[in-house]
């Protein structure tokens, strides 16, 4: 490999990295936060990027149609997490995995129901179609970067949301201590809806983003899934920050391991996490 | 010296920038209930901790009897023969007190990684079991599953499996904590009868209770030893009475 | 008759159902009840992980996978071979495997047990799916049965389904038997206290994590029995068998029958497998199929699930254990 | 962007029904004196993915068989049909219960399936051991199925993975092309095409310089486009389907790679997702045993009838599931219903003809596999353009079968 296909195998794996944390930062905080196991959030991706192939039939815009896409989603979430998840706090892990295991199915036959069984895509909007020349033969899409931007502005800002606001502030406290955020007075039920809402929605959010670039099919979201929870694992479960750094190993881990090791290419990711573990139980950035 | 069954050595616990155990050097007699006081966060519990292992201490040193045992993990310490009490109910909630006292005098048994023999067969172990019942006192509760009992039957029973152990040393962590006054003295008493054949290495703050069982008392204020001496050393004792007696004589 | 005597009536109602099995189902249903049954040692297995030492292994049918390839790996496709030798060499691994695996993965605790043990169980998954020599994706065919027999005397021969039937049988009973002695055992009791409270377990004496680590090569071994069983039996092995999907499979049967009494295990085995076989994966294509919601089971089979976790969360067991209970009462009213 | 058609609504489907029922009126190929009701129905049983990746392939094939047989009157051998259908849910592990299932619990006549060539190789296994019932693939390639686990009672109406891609590489060679990188998801079929297209290319002077086989099922290429890119090959040749085609298509071409490196492929690369891939697919040159606008009135019957009954055209699929229907027909014609006469229905089945298939007439082999021609085709203006044929009537080598 000489050295301008290493540049851009680092380049790959960047954005392969940025793709991951858009999906693993909704689970991160779900999961930190609530404690939930949320199996279903691939199949809340793989709405997101069926809702957006759906509404730009309507809106002819791509960002009017992931706007439409997040109303849609929020209220979604709200609805799931009011309607089965709210009644299993008190019980062991297991049933959350088996709930969200059962909303999978369901979500699944729903898209068929929807949409049918075909394959779709998204196209490209126009202002960030083409590429930008690489080498003699290669180009880089403009909008892969243009979502690396995106990725980035997404964890700026919800860094700021965690850490800055004042829900942000409650939901931290709700994550630490469920008890004593209620004798202060704040409200855990609605806080656990919001942030089951927010996590809905940044799955899905990742899915219409990521639409133009993958196409949208049956099934899209089980491999991300499994994917994403490594990279949350790794991070740290709960902290965002720890989802950016783990997506990015991942993605490098996963590119270089395809080109480097092609027998064992989907061995790499999964032996990388053991590492991590082994080295510390608790993901880079996560709370003992 | 040979009558020290235990000593730490400089031993201080860092929390993030937080001291909870400042350098404490303590030397803890063989047969004594040696008593720790202090002001809440004084540090007393996560000595504790650090003694029986549950915590890893950041420096200083622990030696038991002719062993250093710093870094032990707490099974390790737990069969050396140093037992202890929970200040928060630390027991098998779903088990009947019988249940719970039979895996702590499982413990002694050599190692428990048999796997064809059934359980109920170890005689030792029912003997055991049935002595800590009967020396806490909860022997006609036997067969009550322990989530059921009252808060002060649970510590109790905490002491209980503490004792099926057989241990020579106990680390009893405010053993009264929540206790109705009936029940704290019948537990008082229980100390005062174990303190015949155990090294007790106490904390608690019912100071009627202190002053009954001590021989020695050390107290601490803000995770560092004031002062260890006599009862009548410690009541007489300026620097206690400011930091910490008087206020809690202020109290009463 | 006390709740305790109705219970053990109805274990030994179904123990005499599934030994009087071959002589009257047929030949698919004869299938079927092996399939169930070894599911239900699978799932036993992982119930002494779920149930009895809170440990909610995600990567369970890793073990179960292996198995299936160790047993495609040793047997040639010329010859049998014997199952005093195929039987050790794939448990052996199994426990191998689990040791390997529980080493990492008992110094975790909670959602980090769970996510370790899944990523443990897709390396397998992966290594196997892409490896071109074992089939890759497709898997690879076992020709011969394993022979129950010394060179050419064959005891038993598991061509033939009856046969198969009571090996599969005995294995169930084997196992169940084990498990109950294990958990009756010192070691059974100190894997229960892990559960009910590891701390005050590890203050008593107790080196938890080695406890934890055995019982987890226990539980992989006996996983890698039944897929052993279950290799034996279809003829086939492929990655699917060692899927995330197939671990969630397991811990639902688990649940679904109950945790935590070894037979709840088997009985979600055979609920869900029964329940499986005759209302899904049908699609009814005539008159009109596709209108047809037979044509969605996965929406059923999901709600099905959701419905079993937020009104039977204790699984079926817990559902018998209330009819005999009322059973109980009404004989003393008398 | 195409208007999305539902594929399963209640009420297109009822429609189709009645589209369907007209065309069979007209038609006279139904041997009515047979068709007396009350019969015992003759048994199909099917197993195909209804859920999933590829649950598109198992309506496609679905739709067009129901379609061929309702044209048919309804009837196979003047017998009415029953449909027995399990979703195989694309899992190997549970092929072998479902097929049990259908053979030993439902008694079927015929077995149709899969689509997955795992799955496939399960389903071989089990019925090639019995004489019955008589299973058709209408369309799993694995090249196994008529080779190593042929079988009397065991035929194919698709294609060996061996085929379509087979005249792939002799065609890269021909235009120019000394150097190729082959690129596929490593499972049977890609494995096998990507060896079929190997073989051709290095036979006519090319030279393979690296096989890059992607785990399956994912779709994130961005590395080895990168890989590709810094080898710098003469052509690519690449098997993906579905919803893996439609994104390499994109990402190869986002890549700014179509230009310098063409890219060539078995036909799944463009067959039904070529409007999903848009601009990125046109100009690439495919082999497959069929092409939408292929130029007989059969194809063209076809196409219309299809598109009446589902609102949606037809795709190579349907083509593999409307000739799987007219084999049993033959078949069951031959033996007037009488689906016990097991030698009697092979014998039939071994001398079919295709004469209204969309593919264009083509016969079984030895083997049971189509000997049929492979087109050249492409994509030009979002359409599939036949070109011309890149091999006449190739037969699959059915290596290893004892029946050839």
């Amino acid at each position: 490999m000489d050295f301008s296909t290493f540049l851009i195998q680092v380049l790959n794996g960047f954005q392969y990295g940025f793709l991951l944390f858009l999906v693993a930062s909704g689970l991160t905080l779900v999961f930190g936060i609530m404690g939930i196991i949320n199996l279903a959030h691939g199949a809340f991706y793989m709405l997101g990027a069926y809702l957006t192939y759906w509404l730009i039939g309507y809106t002819g815009n791509l960002f009017l149609a992931i706007l439409g896409g997040i109303l849609i989603m929020a209220v979604l979430g709200y609805l799931i997490e009011r309607l089965a998840i709210s009644y299993l706090y008190d019980r062991d892990h297991l049933h959350q995995v088996l709930l969200t295991y059962g909303l999978i199915l369901i979500i699944d036959d729903l898209q068929k129901i929807l949409w049918g069984t075909d394959f779709y895509s998204v196209p490209v909007p126009e202002i960030l179609a083409g590429g930008i020349q690489m080498t003699e033969n290669q180009e880089y899409p403009i909008y892969r970067l243009f979502i690396s931007v995106v990725c980035m502005i997404l964890a700026a800002g919800l860094y700021v949301l965690i850490n800055k606001t004042k829900l942000g502030m409650m939901i931290r406290a709700g994550a630490s201590n469920r008890e004593m955020s209620q004798a202060l007075g704040i409200d855990i039920s609605k806080i656990f809806a919001i942030v089951f809402s927010l996590g809905v929605t940044l799955a899905a959010f990742s899915g219409m983003i990521g639409s133009p670039i993958s196409s949208v099919f049956p099934g899209m979201g089980s491999e991300i899934l499994i994917v994403s929870f490594v990279v949350v694992v790794v991070g740290g479960i709960g902290s965002v920050k720890g989802a950016f750094v783990g997506a990015m190993i991942i993605g490098l881990a996963d590119t270089f391991g395809t080109v480097l090791l092609p027998e064992f290419a989907s061995v790499v990711v999964y032996a990388v996490m053991a590492i991590v573990l082994l080295w510390r139980p608790q993901g880079l950035f996560g709370q003992t | 010296m040979s009558d020290i069954i235990l000593k730490t050595v400089g031993l201080y616990k860092q929390f993030g920038a937080l001291s909870a155990v400042d350098h404490a050097t303590i030397d803890f007699k063989q047969s004594e209930v040696h008593v720790i006081i202090g002001p809440n966060g004084a540090g007393k519990t996560t000595l504790i901790n650090l003694l029986s292992g549950d915590l890893l201490p950041t420096g200083g040193t622990i030696h038991y009897k002719d062993q250093e045992i710093t870094d032990l993990p707490p099974d390790q310490i737990s069969l050396l023969g140093i037992g202890r009490s929970y200040q928060k109910t630390n027991i098998f909630p779903e088990f009947t007190c019988k249940e719970n006292c039979w895996l702590a005098g499982q413990s002694r048994q050599g190692s428990s990684m048999k796997f064809f023999k059934a359980a109920s067969r170890l005689k030792e172990v029912h003997v055991r079991a049935e002595k800590g019942l009967e020396m806490a006192g909860l022997t006609s509760q036997a067969n009550t599953v322990a989530s059921a009992m009252s808060y002060g039957e649970q510590r109790q029973l905490e002491i209980a499996m503490m004792l099926a152990t057989e241990p020579d040393l106990l680390l009893l962590d405010e053993p009264l904590a929540g206790m109705g006054t009936e029940e704290a003295t019948e537990v008082t008493k229980l100390i005062k009868k174990l303190s015949e054949d155990h090294t007790i290495i106490l904390i608690e703050h019912d100071m009627d209770a202190v002053f009954a069982v001590a021989d020695t008392l050390t107290v601490m204020v803000n995770g560092a030893v004031l002062e260890t001496g006599t009862p009548e050393q410690i009541r007489a004792s300026k620097a206690v009475q400011e930091a910490y007696l008087g206020d809690e004589d202020g109290d009463h | 008759m006390t709740q305790e005597k109705i219970m053990r009536f109805i274990l030994i109602g179904f123990v005499a159902i599934l030994a009087a099995g071959p002589l009257y189902l047929e030949t698919y249903y004869t299938e079927l009840f092996i399939h169930m049954m070894v599911l239900g040692i699978f799932a036993m297995s992982l119930d002494l992980l779920i149930g009895y030492t809170g440990l909610v292994s995600f990567g369970h049918a890793a073990f179960f996978g292996l198995a299936g390839y160790l047993l495609a790996i040793v047997t040639p496709e010329t010859e049998p071979t014997a199952i005093w030798i195929s039987l050790p060499v794939v448990l052996a691994g199994c426990a191998i495997a689990a040791a390997v695996i529980g080493w990492f993965s008992v110094r975790t605790s909670g959602i980090y047990f769970i996510m370790i043990t899944l990523a443990f169980a897709q390396m397998f998954f992966y290594y196997f799916n892409e490896n071109n020599d074992l089939g890759g994706s497709d898997g690879m065919f076992i020709s011969n049965k394993p022979l129950v027999g010394w060179g050419d005397f064959q005891f038993l021969d598991l061509e033939n389904t009856t046969s198969l039937y009571y090996l599969v049988f005995a294995g169930l009973l084997a196992s169940y038997f084990l498990l109950r002695t294990i958990l009756n055992a010192p070691f059974g009791q100190v894997i229960k206290g892990i559960k009910a409270n590891e701390h005050r377990t590890k203050a008593l004496g107790y080196n938890t994590q080695n406890y934890k680590l055995v019982v987890f090569i226990i539980a992989g071994t006996m996983a890698g029995f039944a897929g052993f069983l279950e290799a034996a039996s279809s003829g086939i092995v492929s990655p699917g068998n060692l899927h995330w999907h197939h671990s969630g499979i397991v811990i639902m049967l688990v649940i679904l029958g109950g945790m935590g009494t070894l037979y709840g295990a088997v009985f979600g085995a055979f609920i869900l497998t029964l329940l499986q076989d005759k209302y899904t994966g049908m699609v009814e294509l005539m008159p009109d199929f596709m209108s047809g919601m037979a044509d969605h089971w996965h929406l059923f089979q999901g709600i099905f699930i959701i419905l079993v976790v937020l009104l039977v969360p204790n699984g079926a067991v817990s559902l018998l254990a209330k009819i005999s209970q009322a059973l109980g009462k009404k004989e003393d009213a008398k | 962007m195409t208007k999305k058609v539902s594929d399963n609504s209640r009420r297109q489907f009822l429609g189709g029904v009645a589209a369907t029922a007209g065309v069979a009126a007209a038609s006279s190929f139904v041997p009515t004196k047979f068709a007396i009701a009350g019969k015992a129905p003759v048994k199909v049983g099917i197993l195909l993915p209804y859920s999933g990746t590829y649950a598109m392939l198992g309506n496609s094939i679905t739709n067009a068989m129901k379609m061929r047989l309702e044209q048919a009157g309804g009837m196979l051998g003047g017998r009415p049909i029953k449909y027995i259908g399990v979703d195989s849910e694309m899992s190997v592990p549970k092929a072998a219960p479902n097929t049990k299932k259908l053979i030993d619990k439902e008694k079927v006549d015929f077995l149709v399936g899969p689509v997955h060539s795992g799955i496939a190789a399960a389903m071989a296994k089990i019925v090639g051991k019995r004489k019955t019932p008589i299973m058709i693939v209408p369309n799993a390639g694995s090249n196994a199925v008529t080779g190593p686990l042929c079988a009397p009672n065991i035929f194919r109406c698709s294609f060996s993975n061996w085929q379509p891609a087979f005249p792939g590489g002799k065609l890269m060679a021909d235009e120019g092309h000394k150097t190729a990188i082959t690129i596929s998801w490593k499972y049977g079929a890609g494995i096998q095409m990507m060896a079929a297209g190997t073989e051709s290319f290095e036979a006519n002077g090319g030279k393979v310089i690296k096989d890059i086989q992607v785990p399956f099922p994912k779709v994130e290429f961005q590395a080895f486009l990168s890989d590709i890119a810094a080898l710098k090959p003469d052509a690519v040749f690449a098997f993906f389907s579905g919803g893996g085609a439609v994104k390499f298509v994109k990402d190869y071409a986002a890549a700014g790679l179509k230009e310098n490196i063409p890219l060539y492929g078995p036909g799944f690369l463009t067959e039904g997702v070529s409007a999903a891939q848009g601009a990125a697919a046109e100009g690439i040159k495919t082999t497959l045993h069929y092409s939408a606008d292929l130029d007989n009135a059969a194809n063209q019957k076809f196409r219309t009838d299809y598109t009446k009954a589902y609102g949606k055209g037809p795709n190579v699929f349907s083509v593999q599931g409307f000739d799987t229907a007219s084999l049993m027909l033959q078949a069951a014609a031959a033996v007037q219903g009488d689906m016990g006469a097991t030698g009697d229905v092979i014998t039939a089945m071994e001398n079919a003809v295709f004469l209204d298939s969309p593919r264009g007439q083509w016969k079984m082999s030895k083997a049971h596999n189509p000997i049929q021609n492979i087109y050249l085709r492409q994509v030009q203006g979002g359409k599939q353009k036949l070109l011309g044929i890149a091999a006449e009537a190739l037969e699959d080598p059915a290596k290893g079968c004892k029946l050839a």
